[in-house]
């Protein structure tokens, strides 16, 4: 396990020589919840806040989710860790944010839990890395040495289902949908506001929380994703009902990874696989 | 809406569509009931509105801008809603003929407060399209069974430009009338226009009606209201007696949906009529 | 009168309500309990804690069918949706879930016009109340001491429940209730010593403590709208907010609603679907304004509305405490602590 | 009845759609299973398209453009190529069989090719059966 | 509702015989908002259109729907007649059961079933079409062309000519490019200057013609019809006006620059015309070596120019040009060899390249048109080297074209104004154009060496100090030879201006692999771009030779004549538009145009999509993640009811 407690103190430093320096206006970080396993994503705006951050095993919040909320321009210090690291990079590959406006206080972290259940969750939400792909300041020692799991091993189950069974599987999972929409709002890479489900012209699929609509959005929800996805898990921990939307997403990532050579948020200079091309692309990835 | 239950339409015909404005984005549709009971079960007062209702478009709350004085019939008038993305019932209501059929939910919302505006002079001040409650009032209140229920009567009424005034054979009516003193105005005139130039809250100040036992009535647009208000407190008007009438988006009409609330208060139910004393407790962000 | 039956014959029970009705009651799903209608009388299972979802959708469903249409024939030809309820059984509702039903009923069924659904699900039903179980540990999110509720508190249920080690003892409340145990024939009554466990059960509950503050009902509305305008307080509480539609769909008292055609192939449904406040376009218009555009005015309309706006249009505050607000915020955001938070404002 | 299954076609303007005219003009036979939207560009072609074709019913779903590089916008299709075979990895991935979606290159010149292609894939879509995962249950 | 009448076409027997027709017709009367159906022997007849017409005016028709042939066969003759009954012709849907039904299949029951459900597809779409109007704009009449080579110099020439105006823009001191710089041209060896130079005086004698030297283009805005385009003028510290071209000061100043005209082959003064037929003949000082610049004084420069021209104040200008048409004709640079270390290029004196060589042989270049090496010695052996970068998979893949020939040209040269041996190490010899094999023939016989090889290296001849060395495998004898030489001709690569990828931002020009600009289409559309009003021609398009350049060129001004000739233009109707309620600035749109129609407004934080640049192709609205792109007459809508319709049966 990383040390918690090293990086919480760590993070306090950094963000009171931030923002007494003046150097960014805000910093975003964690603060505790209603009990210790559910911090809070936070904003500290001023040097009294400082005392509210924490950092434990629990912070599993993508902090680059809030990024687009604060109006352009905004000097902002963000704690990220890795899979927070590579949603940045995306955003930026996108043009949200400006890497001129961000410090990134970089967090290397293994052993980060489900507050849920308490399962130790790395593998499946951090792309197999514990360290930020981008930072600025490092508030850990860099994890080495931890057993590399591809993050793709946890697909092949699901890889390996018969497809009918696989339909079954993601029917039952995708009926349980409540339309909460927690999964797009915890997605630090859904920021369309309107979402196209809410749109009444044209209206996607029906409001109603029933198979075809659920279908429709988390389907096409997995296809806007497709080569932006950076793996951080948010939809299915934000999920009240649990739907593993992360494996989905996770299967998508791959696919554009080995079809177009290139995972999300991992190169600033890269480009959104889907609004581009290459010339050499081939016919091959439509078979 | 139906007897047995609220979030039923009733169902209306359109008998008769007038194009009101030169833009094409103004309609008014009578409607006559098809059923003779829900005619009879249709009861409203100015200032109520009802949910226009087509399968397979949706809802649209609007304002009734018949008199409940007009027998036989029910009037909306409805504007092509949106610029870019035309709002689905409004733009589908604008493509229907004379004799087609679409559901009709209401008298929804309270009214004018007609006891309140008995024996009172009433100042009546509306804007461009939100002048079609007002009508609903001037209307009821000139009707021969009611109009020595009431003190003077001063309507005040600006649009844009000639084309886009509504009722425009009302208002030449309502001009040559002794029982009321109507002022028309538009921002600018065109060639044929003979009548008063200038923005509704300018006229205001000029026609400087008493507060004296007066209750002024104003709908228009934010802009409007924005500036006409601090011409009726110079005026001395106070806030229970200036009134006017809310928007927000609407969904059941009958307070249950939830989403039209400002502080406590539902629009569609608690309003859509506020005086300004009203209001005044009420939270003025939403 | 009391009555009992063991924990392992459940589903005895509940075969004998499904032969008299339709019954709801908790299930294990893959994530947590959920009430559902029960099918197989196997599936009801009474340990839990409290369920994901609120036992609301028993008679405000998520999404309710008004009304069947046909694109391009007449409109009278329109088909209402008829319920045709047999009666329901609502079994294993926690205290505190109980009580969202009597908020619900003001807003529902008694001012204003009457919502028929709400009503008629309401009047075929009998509540099966369920004492939270005083053996284990309260969940750190609940509250609901803080709202004058009990975890063994039998007001507003029919029949109420209490779990007596491998038994379970039934006791009717009221008439109905009363009823309906008298014609379980199949379960064996009570004795003395049940009564007893059972009348000091509930008063054990009362010592069960969840979070708790001193709320007086006229404070904190007024509290409420003195900070209406503290945009500071607002975007501070709510700098976490995803401005997701959790809160209100786990919530036992939310009650907004969308009404929405679905058309295909020229048939269609009217049907009201749940709604957020929290979503952005819960109010824009069909000009493209929008009153609410920003997270903490949402979530300043959905404290507002349940500590505030509730207590002055219908006299109580519209929450029971049941901490699922909380528990299934994906960040955390705990309405409990912002309460706290503006009274020391 | 034997299965006739529905198809539906997404054809681009300037290559598909003038292809399966030439199929007619030169009286190529092929299954009339095959419904065609005509769109402008295969690059229009919205994913969603393709599920909400699914969930209508469709047995089938065929996409047809220009061939890479001789795109009438230029680079429209080469966009269309990368989203489509995104589309397709997700319909696998959800479960529906992987011959239910095709997308073929096919020019104002390949009349034959699109009878074949048409053949073909009907003949596909039968073996397969009706598309029973997505479509709507009403 | 809508009001909507179908008409099905039998197309004599061409639909009918497998598609029962009335049957269709009866079906779609049975269909919600049809108030009309009929079906007709020949609907395009005119009979057939008439009825359509009164059918229109009767039933008070908002949507018509003709089930036929192919919309690309029919789809504008009912456009007109719907526009002619007063309907906009956007309202139309054109249902294809001849192409795509009759003609297909045998079996009457498959074709009326396969009929109806693309008639109710389009019943379904013709409910939600919108009527669109296409948005005319007034067009200025000025075309701009950039670059001052042969290319520039005709297309504006042509157009002037025909009482256009035009701003030649270039961004050297005077006009006249390469060709400007080459002594004879093959393969009819006549002087370039001579066919030149009156062309460049032309220039400045036309009154259409404004002539822009020294100046960039810096920005450009707008669209076809109405580009906006700003040009800098570089400061030339001589006021042109008041300068009568005396020369004096050039005569006097002290300064001493190297003359990019002559290859650097020479120098030249701080103040200085590149060459005496320049075009304005007027000097610039060259800031870089002016004494006054450098060291703070010297002003000889101003002490003896009577008509007080030089202006050490002037500042860089900047211009704005509106005009209708741009035509970019930037040409090109020949291939830096000196990282091709093989040929020693740069580091032995005896290596020229190309056109260099051009210079020796002008009787205006530095040698006075004298061959003589670097050391005044006349060579005794010379080696011309094709393809040098060219053809080559590790630099440039394309064949530069013209080299071939001026190699050719050079031998001819050589063996005219020398005694040398003259060798070339050739792939092979491409002499594809007028008179070409004949001049190639005509080389061959005076006695030119070809040695078929592509030359490997050039080295120094360690037994003859200051000679060189060619390697090469002779491919025919399959011998390696090793040539002793005096001079090495390289014959480099023809490659896109270092600065061509700015200019292709700068005009939105798509480049290719080597980096020239990309036409529109390789076969029907070689001198458009993909941005509709900016034409190309010459060498910034590909290599080619100076009758094809002079060719492009006079193409694209009757290309940019095409657009400027009408006053009003009108738009694709079928436009894309964002509605900026739904627009969540991802700038997808941007990233995808392939005709930089979206662009993004920072300030409302939405995209915009401009009109006049859209042709309609609907991309963006599929990349458009809220949906808030509305492609019309393929909107979101109308394709999912389409969808829908034709899945009902």
């Amino acid at each position: 396990m990383a040390d918690f407690k090293k990086i919480e103190e760590n993070l306090k430093k950094e963000a009171k020589r931030l923002l007494e320096a003046g150097e960014v206006t805000v910093v975003l970080a964690y603060s505790k919840g209603f009990d210790e396993k559910h911090p809070m994503p936070y904003a500290a705006k001023s040097v009294a806040d400082i005392k509210n951050i924490v950092f434990n095993e629990y912070c599993n919040h993508n902090m680059a989710r809030y990024l687009v909320r604060y109006p352009q321009g905004t000097k902002i210090a963000v704690a990220v860790k890795a899979a927070d690291s590579r949603a940045v990079i995306q955003l930026i590959q996108e043009e949200k944010v400006k890497r001129e406006n961000l410090v990134l206080l970089g967090i290397p972290v293994y052993g980060m839990k489900n507050s849920k259940t308490g399962e130790v969750i790395d593998s499946k939400t951090t792309s197999g890395l514990c360290n930020p792909v981008l930072y600025d300041i490092l508030l850990g020692a860099e994890v080495h040495g931890q057993k590399i799991v591809s993050p793709y091993e946890v697909l092949a189950e699901y890889e390996a289902m018969d497809k009918d069974a696989r339909w079954e599987f993601w029917k039952n999972q995708l009926d349980k949908c409540i339309r909460c929409y927690a999964c797009r709002k915890a997605c630090p890479m859904c920021y369309c506001d309107p979402c196209f489900i809410d749109q009444s012209k044209p209206r996607w699929a029906d409001k109603a929380p029933q198979s075809p609509g659920n279908m429709m959005y988390h389907l096409t929800r997995f296809h806007h994703l497709a080569g932006r996805c950076i793996d951080c898990g948010e939809c299915s921990r934000a999920c009240p009902v649990d739907i593993p939307l992360y494996l989905f997403h996770k299967k998508v990532a791959k696919e554009c990874e080995e079809m177009f050579g290139q995972a999300a948020g991992m190169k600033l200079e890269d480009k959104p696989v889907l609004v581009d091309f290459r010339v050499e692309d081939s016919d091959k990835i439509l078979e | 809406m139906s007897a047995s239950n609220p979030y039923i339409p009733i169902p209306v015909q359109i008998s008769k569509i007038i194009n009101e404005v030169d833009t094409n984005d103004i309609k008014t549709f009578r409607f006559t009931f098809l059923n003779k009971e829900d005619e009879k079960k249709f009861k409203y007062l100015p200032g109520q509105f009802a949910e226009l209702s087509i399968y397979g478009k949706g809802e649209s709350p609007i304002g009734i801008a018949s008199s409940p004085t007009n027998s036989g019939y029910v009037e909306f008038t409805v504007q092509r809603a949106g610029t870019i993305v035309p709002g689905l019932v409004t733009s589908a209501l604008h493509d229907l003929d004379e004799g087609a059929q679409i559901g009709l939910r209401g008298p929804l919302g309270n009214s004018w407060p007609i006891e309140y505006l008995t024996k009172k002079n009433i100042v009546v001040v509306g804007g461009g399209f939100a002048f079609t409650t007002l009508r609903s009032l001037i209307n009821y209140m000139l009707h021969k069974d009611n109009r020595a229920r009431f003190g003077e009567i001063t309507v005040i009424y600006g649009a844009r430009t000639p084309g886009l005034l509504l009722y425009k054979d009302e208002l030449a009516a309502w001009e040559k009338r002794k029982d009321i003193k109507s002022i028309i105005t538009v921002d600018k005139g065109d060639e044929s226009w003979r009548g008063r130039e200038g923005f509704v809250p300018a006229v205001c100040k000029d026609v400087a009606p008493s507060p004296k036992n007066a209750v002024a009535v104003i709908c228009g647009p934010p802009i409007m209201i924005k500036f006409t208000l601090p011409v009726f407190f110079e005026l001395s008007f106070s806030q229970e007696n200036i009134l006017t009438s809310l928007e927000m988006r609407m969904k059941c009409g009958i307070g249950k949906c939830g989403r039209c609330n400002v502080g406590s208060k539902y629009v569609c139910t608690d309003g859509p009529i506020f005086s300004l004393a009203d209001l005044d407790g009420l939270p003025r962000d939403f | 009168m009391l009555k009992k039956t063991a924990i392992n014959k459940i589903s005895e029970l509940a075969a004998v309500l499904m032969e008299k009705g339709t019954l709801i009651a908790p299930v294990k799903e893959v994530s947590g309990h959920n009430f559902a209608q029960i099918l197989d009388p196997q599936k009801v299972d009474l340990d839990f804690y409290n369920t994901i979802m609120s036992p609301k959708s028993a008679f405000f469903p998520h999404k309710e069918d008004f009304i069947n249409y046909k694109v391009g024939k007449p409109i009278s030809e329109a088909e209402p949706v008829v319920l045709n309820l047999k009666p329901m059984f609502l079994f294993g509702v926690r205290p505190c879930d109980v009580k969202s039903f009597q908020i619900m009923d003001i807003h529902f069924n008694a001012a204003g016009i009457i919502d028929p659904y709400w009503r008629q699900r309401r009047e075929a039903t009998t509540i099966f109340g369920y004492a939270f179980d005083l053996s284990k540990s309260v969940d750190s999110a609940d509250f609901y001491n803080t709202l004058g509720i009990y975890a063994a508190d039998p007001d507003g249920s029919d029949i109420f429940m209490v779990k007596k080690d491998n038994e379970l003892l039934l006791k009717g409340i009221t008439l109905q209730g009363k009823k309906l145990l008298s014609e379980l024939t199949t379960i064996e009554n009570g004795k003395a010593a049940d009564k007893k466990y059972f009348e000091e059960y509930i008063k054990k509950g009362r010592d069960y403590k969840t979070r708790f503050m001193c709320l007086d009902q006229e404070t904190i509305t007024k509290k409420l709208e003195d900070i209406f305008h503290n945009t500071d307080f607002w975007t501070r509480v709510s700098s976490a907010c995803l401005s997701c539609g959790v809160c209100t769909f786990v919530c036992p008292t939310c009650y907004c609603f969308d009404i929405c055609d679905d058309t295909q192939f020229g048939r269609g449904t009217r049907r009201r679907v749940w709604d957020a406040c929290m979503f952005t376009d819960f109010t824009l218009e069909a000009s493209g304004h929008n009153p609410r555009t920003q997270v903490y005015q949402r979530l300043r309309q959905k404290i507002n509305h349940k500590y505030s706006y509730h207590v002055r249009k219908y006299g109580v505050i519209s929450c029971v405490g049941c901490g699922r607000c909380t528990r299934y915020c994906p960040v955390s955001i705990d309405i409990y602590s912002i309460i706290e938070e503006a009274i020391k404002t | 009845m034997a299965f006739e299954p529905k198809i539906l076609g997404i054809a681009c303007n300037w290559c598909t759609y003038t292809g399966a005219d030439l199929a007619g003009t030169t009286r190529l036979l092929y299954p009339q299973n095959l419904r065609v939207v005509r769109v402008m560009c295969s690059s229009r072609i919205n994913p969603s398209f393709i599920f909400r074709a699914f969930q209508l019913g469709a047995d089938g779903v065929f996409v047809g453009g220009c061939h890479p590089g001789d795109c009438h916008y230029n680079t429209g299709n080469l966009y269309a190529r990368r989203r489509l075979a995104v589309t397709k990895k997700i319909l696998e991935f959800a479960g529906l069989e992987p011959g239910r979606f095709r997308v073929e290159w096919i020019s104002a010149s390949e009349g034959n090719k699109f009878a074949e292609v048409v053949q073909e894939f009907t003949a596909q879509i039968k073996n397969l059966g009706p598309q029973t995962k997505l479509k709507i249950q009403k | 509702m809508s009001r909507i009448g179908v008409f099905v076409c039998h197309c004599g027997l061409n639909i009918a015989k497998t598609v029962r027709v009335s049957e269709l017709a009866q079906f779609a009367s049975t269909l919600p908002d049809v108030v009309v159906a009929k079906d007709y022997k020949f609907m395009c007849s005119t009979p057939g259109q008439e009825m359509i017409a009164n059918d229109i005016k009767e039933h008070r028709l908002d949507r018509v729907i003709i089930t036929a042939c192919s919309p690309l066969m029919h789809e504008q003759t009912f456009r007109k007649v719907l526009a002619a009954s007063g309907l906009n012709q956007y309202l139309l849907t054109i249902v294809n059961i001849r192409e795509q039904v009759s003609w297909v299949t045998h079996d009457i029951e498959e074709g009326t079933s396969k009929a109806k459900a693309l008639l109710n597809g389009a019943v379904y779409r013709a409910r939600l079409l919108a009527p669109l109007t296409s948005r005319v704009i007034d067009v200025n009449p000025d075309v701009m062309v950039v670059g001052g080579g042969i290319a520039g110099i005709q297309a504006a020439l042509e157009l002037a000519n025909t009482g256009k105006k035009v701003y030649l823009v270039e961004k050297n001191s005077t006009i006249g490019g390469h060709m400007a710089q080459f002594d004879k041209t093959f393969p009819t060896l006549d002087c370039s200057a001579c066919i030149l130079t009156p062309k460049m005086d032309s220039v400045l004698q036309n009154k259409n013609i404004t002539l822009m030297t020294y100046c960039e283009v810096t920005e450009v805005k707008g669209f076809v019809g109405n580009f906006d385009i700003t040009v800098q003028q570089k400061a030339r510290y001589v006021d042109h006006n008041k300068c009568n071209a005396c020369m004096t000061c050039m005569e006097k100043c002290p300064g001493k620059g190297i003359s990019e005209w002559d290859e650097s082959l020479v120098k030249r003064k701080a103040i200085y015309i590149p060459f005496p037929q320049a075009v304005p003949q007027k000097p610039i000082i060259d800031k870089e070596v002016c004494t006054y610049f450098l060291k703070g004084k010297c002003r000889l420069c101003e002490k003896v120019c009577e008509q007080k021209a030089i202006d050490f104040e002037q500042q860089d200008s900047f211009v704005q040009v509106k005009v209708g048409a741009v035509i970019v004709a930037t040409g090109y640079d020949l291939m830096d060899t000196r990282p091709l270390v093989q040929y020693g290029y740069g580091k032995y004196p005896g290596v020229y390249n190309a056109l260099e060589v051009e210079r020796l042989f002008n009787s205006a270049g530095p040698t006075g048109g004298k061959v003589t090496l670097r050391d005044g010695k006349e060579p005794q052996t010379i080696a011309i080297l094709h393809c040098i970068g060219s053809r080559d998979k590790n630099h440039y893949e394309h064949c530069s074209r013209v080299c071939c020939m001026y190699s050719l040209k050079f031998a001819h040269l050589f063996k005219e104004k020398t005694s040398a041996d003259v060798y070339q190490f050739y792939i092979d010899i491409r002499a594809a154009g007028k008179g070409y094999e004949e001049f190639y023939n005509r080389v061959i016989e005076e006695d030119v060496k070809f040695i078929r090889g592509k030359a490997a290296r050039v080295a120094q001849n360690t037994d003859e100090p200051g000679r060189l060395i060619v390697e090469a495998e002779d491919t025919i004898t399959g011998k390696f030879v090793k040539l002793p030489v005096d001079m090495v001709v390289l014959s480099p690569a023809i490659v896109p201006r270092s600065d061509s990828k700015d200019l292709a931002r700068l005009f939105n020009l798509s480049t290719d692999k080597q980096g020239f600009f990309m036409e529109r289409h390789p076969k029907l559309a070689p001198l458009s771009t993909m941005s509709e009003g900016i034409f190309i021609a010459g060498v910034c398009q590909s290599p080619k030779d100076i009758p094809d350049t002079v060719a492009q060129a006079n193409g694209a001004a009757a290309e940019a004549l095409t657009i400027i000739v009408k006053d009003k233009m009108e738009l694709e109707a079928t436009t894309a538009m964002v509605n900026p309620a739904s627009c969540s600035g991802c700038q997808n749109c941007v990233r995808v145009c392939p005709y930089g129609a979206p662009s993004f407004n920072y300030d409302k934080w939405v995209s915009e999509i401009n009109e006049a640049l859209c042709k309609g192709c609907g991309l963006c609205a599929a990349v458009c993640p809220s949906s808030a792109i509305i492609a019309r007459h393929f909107t979101n809508e109308q394709v999912l009811a389409e969808m829908e319709g034709l899945m009902e049966f």
